[in-house]
């Protein structure tokens, strides 16, 4: 039985609908990302979670309760906001113990939860100081520690990392990943990084307006994207598309072709190629397509590498050194099981090239 | 359903109800009796007329007095968009030794001396001044109740002007002049146009200094004129004096919600201040 | 260029003769308050203007009496002002005491009438030793009653109360008889301001044998069996009884809504001057006016208290005058215009539109003759011998008004006869000084 | 910008606001010891008295029957009136629908900005014993007809007041909280905080100093409004009277300058000490 289910799920605001027909579920010990550009539905679907948003049709099912019309306070969840919402005028301690306090929980009680929350996050020493006297990562951890507190089913986290400088996030998603081992219960998180939800998830949604486009893994959805939205998003640089021709086991782009390694029965008209930077060959004398080098742009362990194949622009990423110049005509090879081919939709085609 | 937030919401539904009834039941007479074609002070629905407001342009006194209150709030708006300007541009954009002295001032004086605390040596003033049952007396006293108010709207205004865009001109060539007309000015049109609907507004409705100026009937403007006939011995003529009255007050209400409209709550604070 | 000399000297002159103008003011508007006013000015002022050949204008203004003094007090102030003012006489000694009237008693040698003025009304019209006010008419004090609300309850018309247990036994039976009538009103409080202590207080103080200011001693009055019998009867009237409404008297714009209640016959007895008949009740009002006026509407002299010793009937006379604003730039035009509007047939023909009683012996008779109806004649001649005057010193509107205060604190409870009267001793003894008061027994 | 430059386009605000706002208030201080008149001897004639009318002042029964009028008419009208029903709407309408919130804005600042002389003459009407629609509409209730203005004066200038102001301190609140982030009320929310421990422990310490301001604020206008006079006049029997229609009362209608401005000397000192009291706070608010 999973642990957090949605079924169908429509959210509308007015006439913009934020989550359209959505349906997952998340097993107790997943760590749940929903991954997606900015106003693609992800945050409404973790307030839908949280009960702060009533769907307008589907169900919201947590630990085999039905909650989709239970207030917040009565799924047992746990949310840390984009900015933390510590609340200024009271310590970190009061800001910590507020969710017992507001249970009535007995003083000795909340004393000791908070001490054994704030050590085990490291803030022990903070407890006394007002949130705008700590730092954003201290503020973080002050933010999930209330969270810890409350001893939730499912903790929501609201892209919690979006509010630190570059540094200071490599460093709490480090945190995070060590501190989910601990938690043992479920996590949803909300990020539009797509680096954010490989490095964090067990499992993780792709949304964009308002639909789920592919659920997986984060090998699954790196390896194998289900469309072109999925491809393109995930990946630095990003997965390369063109557009081809699919016609006798071969592929055209522009006035090259090259063949695809097994035969491929299908015959389509407007279709894309996707390969991912680092999956194509760069070679001086033969290879797969003609192409120009545009710009090198060298980044210390890797080299992108900027390609013209006809009208068409390639980006492919290399690990040794460049031995060409701007403007060196060269051949390009792909790599063959790594080739993906989607329709004119941008959805993949069945049967694919390689396993 | 089964929301149930659903609950709260109509109860706070049925705690407005009320509070809205309270607020509304006063200012629906205004609204309903100039068109009556029989009005009385309750508010009574009957076919619809224009005769009321017929009578209000055939009566002199009250034509007359429409057109000294414009005299009197054109005069006021004037006076102050012209002083404010001036006085908000300096006070932005220019330190001198004092500055936050004189606005503290300002500040201070423009809070504590209301047209109540000082209506005798407003009067005595405007009496020694020579400008009793005078138009001038009234617009310099109204503006100089409201300038400093208008000047800190203003001046909050500018500041969140950011310089650059006067710094670029100068760069480009234009002469101080060319800043001032052709950047500034357009760049502050919200605000000078806030508070000439607030000086606008504010010296329409005043009651307390034209009361207390004004000596001949000539020279009242509609807020004195209509209290004037609000208090005429005999029959009141109801129906003509709620048509004057929505006649008076339709200005103030367009006016708001103008202001209101374009430039939200954060303005119009300043009205009462 | 002498062409150029003479058409500017032309010019100068024609602006010295436009620039020529008198004005008048008086607390009157047309189709308002005192309409007949204007009217009459109307009739004549043209006259006068073609004759003298300058502008004389009128600045009506219709409103509250205290209002008007307000304004003509502030008109004045400010170096303004009419050049000729119809006031109160009561209001002259303050008025001189501040420098706001013009002594008179050089124009009026030029006016030839001014010998048939009564002594009396002289008085009125004059402080320390000068004249600065030309009495208009005078008036006098009565209880006017509802002849049609008397049948109904039973009281046998014509009406006279020969003591204050008659009016209070009247009352009693309308009251009963006429459940939604105010039986008896007689003015009280600071919101009838003046109106309270002429029309109200002083008819009931001078019914006890009372008054003010005693004029053997020159003193101001703050304690006497008078007064306390003179806020009884208001207590018992307002307070024990409820014969009166006290609420009325204390509202917002209480006289004009006294007027229009006994317009709508809803007041059974109201003591008030002539000025109520004449121009609040005139049939010829447009809007205020009282259509069959002479049938429904009698009057009562007042009686005295009843306990021997007490006057038989009372009743107190105020008056209007022209007085001249200080700030006249033409005193002789002035002279010129004052003279003309007291010429008789002016004279009459206010009096035939507004009946009032003459201040003056020439037109003693005739102006309540010129007038069809009978009202005037028939008052003035039944009271003018009980009529007395008001103590007009400059102090007077402030004592006046502690004696407001004194009905007022009665009539709304506030207060038990005694505590109001010690109150108003302290007062009054605070304005006047220890050494100007005087109590009496 | 030369310094010439500066002055001359300073001079004209502040010429106005020295000589019409600054001077009376200086003035009103010399006019108070002296007992000018407008009529009578002491018109032409003034004395300076010092301090003798201040003293008059305190053991005058019409200024303590004035200032506990006013006492009265601002807490009842500004304090619990405006503030606690300006509120209850902004908290009655937050986080609910824009719509919402619009309709019941615009209704509660109609109130707001109407002239006064109109609004005064809408509650006489309204109140009217006989043909008010209030008493009219109470007596469909079977409830008898009360004559509002004489039987209840305070409490119906205090009603009046409320009804006119409110608009101010709703607006200001319904400002304050819009700047609560969401969050905090969401977290609250999952928390399972009551709501009146939401009120207490977020909503009002997120939003104290507004509500100093505004208390203030209104305080010191409530302090200064004159509408009153046009529904009652002051009366009945002062029972009404505020200190504003007290000093209108000695100056305008009894002439007394000089006592009159012994009354707004004090007027104006409680404004001072209301008028620091904000600058202050408000100075502190931005550092």
């Amino acid at each position: 039985m999973s642990w957090v289910e949605f079924k169908n799920v429509v959210k509308k605001f007015s006439d913009v609908t934020a989550v359209n027909n959505v349906s997952f579920s998340i097993e107790k010990n997943d760590f749940f990302t929903l991954l997606g550009p900015s106003g693609c539905g992800k945050t409404t679907t973790l307030r839908l979670i949280a009960g702060l948003e009533i769907p307008d049709e589907g169900k919201i099912l947590i630990a085999d309760q039905d909650v989709t019309y239970k207030l917040p306070k009565e799924r047992n969840v746990a949310m840390v906001f984009q900015n933390y919402a510590l609340y200024p005028h009271m310590t970190v301690k009061e800001n910590i113990s507020y969710p017992l306090v507001v249970r009535k929980v007995q003083r000795q009680e909340i004393e000791k939860r908070v001490r054994f929350v704030a050590d085990s996050l490291q803030i022990g020493q903070l407890l006394d100081r007002y949130p705008q006297q700590i730092s954003g990562g201290q503020q973080q951890r002050v933010a999930l520690a209330r969270a810890m507190i409350q001893t939730p089913s499912v903790f929501l986290l609201d892209e919690p990392l979006s509010n630190l400088d570059a540094k200071l996030r490599l460093e709490a998603r480090s945190f995070l990943k060590h501190l989910y081992t601990e938690l043992g219960t479920a996590v949803v998180y909300v990020t539009h990084d797509q680096a954010e939800a490989m490095a964090l998830s067990t499992k993780i949604a792709v949304m964009d307006n308002g639909s789920i486009r592919q659920i997986g893994s984060p090998k699954q959805i790196y390896d194998q994207p289900a469309n072109i939205f999925v491809a393109s998003f995930i990946g630095n640089p990003p997965m390369n598309i063109v557009p081809c021709k699919i016609s006798n086991g071969h592929c055209l782009i522009g006035e090259q072709k090259f063949p695809l390694q097994t035969s491929w029965e299908q015959e389509y008209q407007d279709a894309y190629l996707g390969i991912r930077p680092e999956n194509i060959q760069l070679d001086p004398a033969h290879g797969d397509l003609h192409a120009q080098v545009f710009v090198i742009e060298p980044l210390g362990v890797e080299t992108i590498i900027t390609l013209n194949v006809d009208d068409h622009q390639l980006k492919c990423l290399v690990f040794e050194d460049v031995p060409f110049a701007p403007g060196d005509r060269i051949w390009i090879k792909f790599k063959r099981e790594k080739i993906h081919i989607f329709d004119k939709n941008g959805e993949k085609v069945q049967g694919r090239l390689s396993s | 359903m089964k929301d149930p937030r659903r609950l709260s919401k109509v109860l706070s539904y049925i705690i407005l109800a009320p509070i809205l009834s309270f607020f509304i039941a006063p200012v629906l007479w205004l609204f309903v009796t100039p068109f009556s074609s029989r009005p009385s002070l309750f508010i009574s629905f009957s076919t619809p007329t224009l005769s009321n407001f017929a009578r209000v342009f055939q009566n002199k006194t009250a034509i007359n007095a429409f057109k000294n209150s414009v005299v009197i709030s054109v005069g006021v708006v004037l006076l102050i968009t012209v002083c404010a300007l001036f006085a908000a541009y300096v006070l932005s954009r220019h330190y001198f030794r004092g500055r936050d002295i004189l606005l503290y001032v300002l500040v201070l004086f423009s809070s504590i001396v209301t047209g109540v605390a000082a209506m005798v040596p407003i009067f005595m003033l405007n009496l020694k001044l020579g400008l009793i049952d005078r138009e001038l007396g009234v617009i310099l006293t109204m503006a100089g109740g409201m300038l400093p108010t208008s000047i800190f709207i203003l001046k909050d205004f500018f500041d969140s002007i950011p310089r650059a865009f006067e710094e670029a001109a100068f760069v480009d060539g234009s002469s101080p002049m060319q800043v001032m007309f052709r950047i500034f000015l357009p760049l502050s049109s919200k605000g000078i146009i806030v508070i000439a609907m607030l000086a606008f507004a504010q010296s329409w409705s005043n009651f307390l200094i034209p009361f207390i100026l004004f000596r001949s009937h000539m020279k009242y403007p509609v807020s004195i004129a209509i209290y004037t006939f609000f208090s005429e011995v005999g029959v009141p003529d109801i129906g003509m004096i709620s048509a004057y009255a929505l006649l008076y007050t339709a200005p103030v209400i367009v006016m708001y919600f103008l202001v209101e409209r374009k430039f939200g709550f954060s303005f119009y604070g300043g009205i009462k201040g | 260029m002498k062409k150029w000399i003479c058409l500017l000297l032309v010019l100068a002159m024609t602006v010295f003769v436009i620039a020529e103008k008198i004005t008048i003011i008086a607390n009157a508007i047309k189709g308002g308050k005192n309409t007949q006013v204007v009217e009459w000015f109307e009739r004549f002022l043209p006259d006068i203007a073609k004759e003298l050949g300058v502008q004389v204008e009128l600045i009506q203004t219709g409103i509250k009496d205290e209002d008007f003094k307000a304004r003509i007090v502030l008109d004045i102030k400010g170096g303004g002002g009419a050049d000729i003012l119809w006031i109160d006489g009561f209001w002259v000694p303050e008025f001189v005491e501040a420098g706001y009237l013009r002594p008179i008693d050089d124009i009026l040698e030029s006016v030839p009438c001014w010998k048939y003025y009564y002594d009396s009304m002289k008085a009125m019209g004059s402080y320390k030793g000068k004249t600065y006010l030309v009495p208009a008419s005078t008036d006098v004090r009565m209880i006017y009653y509802n002849k049609e609300l008397f049948k109904k309850a039973g009281i046998p018309v014509p009406w006279q109360p020969k003591n204050w247990e008659d009016i209070i036994k009247t009352a009693r039976i309308i009251k009963e008889k006429l459940p939604g009538v105010i039986p008896l009103q007689i003015n009280a409080g600071t919101e009838m301001g003046e109106a309270t202590t002429m029309q109200g207080f002083f008819m009931v103080l001078l019914g006890a044998g009372g008054n003010l200011y005693d004029w053997e001693s020159g003193k101001w009055i703050v304690n006497s069996s008078a007064l306390k019998d003179t806020l009884n009867f208001y207590k018992q009237i307002y307070v024990d009884e409820k014969l009166g409404d006290a609420e009325l008297q204390v509202s917002p714009g209480a006289r004009e809504k006294t007027f229009e209640l006994f317009r709508q016959e809803k007041i059974a007895m109201y003591v008030e001057g002539t000025w109520m008949y004449t121009s609040v009740l005139n049939p010829n009002n447009a809007s205020w006016g009282f259509p069959d006026r002479d049938v429904r509407i009698g009057w009562a002299a007042m009686p005295g208290r009843g306990k021997p010793g007490d006057p038989e009937f009372v009743s107190i006379s105020g008056g209007t005058g022209f007085a001249v604003n200080p700030n006249t730039k033409n005193p002789k035009l002035v002279a010129e215009v004052l003279k003309r509007i007291l010429y008789i047939e002016p004279q009459l023909t206010y009096f035939e539109l507004k009946p009032f009683v003459s201040p003056r012996s020439d037109l003693a008779d005739s102006c309540w003759t010129v007038n069809k109806d009978k009202f005037i004649a028939e008052t003035s001649r039944a009271l003018v011998k009980y009529t007395t005057f008001r103590p007009a010193f400059p102090v007077y509107p402030e004592i006046s008004f502690q004696a407001q205060l004194l009905t007022e604190r009665i009539v709304t409870k506030q207060m038990t006869v005694e505590q109001a009267l010690k109150e108003f001793a302290t007062e009054v003894t605070r304005i006047v000084g220890k050494e100007n008061v005087i109590e009496k027994p | 910008m030369g310094k010439k430059a500066v002055v001359l386009l300073l001079i004209p605000a502040l010429t106005l606001i020295a000589i019409f706002l600054i001077f009376p208030a200086i003035w009103v201080l010399k006019l108070g010891m002296t007992n000018e008149t407008l009529t009578g001897i002491k018109a032409r004639e003034p004395d300076f008295v010092g301090f003798q009318n201040l003293a008059r002042i305190f053991s005058d029964r019409f200024f303590y029957n004035a200032l506990k009028i006013s006492l009265l008419f601002v807490f009842g009208s500004a304090v619990v009136g405006q503030a606690g029903l300006g509120m209850s709407l902004a908290l009655i309408t937050y986080r609910k629908s824009r719509r919402l919130k619009t309709l019941v804005q615009s209704i509660v600042i109609l109130a707001w900005i109407i002239p006064e002389v109109v609004v005064a003459y809408l509650w006489i009407a309204f109140l009217d014993k006989d043909f008010g629609t209030l008493n009219v509409l109470l007596s469909w209730f079977g409830i008898r007809k009360i004559n509002w203005f004489y039987e209840h004066p305070i409490f119906t200038i205090i009603i009046f007041n409320t009804w006119r102001g409110t608009a101010y301190s709703m607006l200001l609140f319904s400002a304050a909280l819009e700047t609560i982030p969401p969050s905090y009320l969401e977290t609250a929310d999952i928390i399972g905080t009551s709501p009146y421990r939401k009120l207490k422990d977020i909503i009002l310490p997120n939003i104290k100093s507004y509500i100093f301001t505004d208390l203030i604020l209104i305080t010191l206008w409530t302090f200064n409004v004159f509408t009153p006079y046009l529904l009652t006049g002051g009366g009945p029997s002062f029972r009404t009277e505020l200190l504003p229609i007290y000093i209108y009362r000695n100056a305008f209608k009894y002439f007394k300058i000089g006592y009159g401005s012994a009354i707004s000397t004090v007027v104006l000192m409680i404004n001072l000490l209301l008028a620091i009291f904000y600058i202050t706070l408000s100075r502190r608010k931005k550092a």
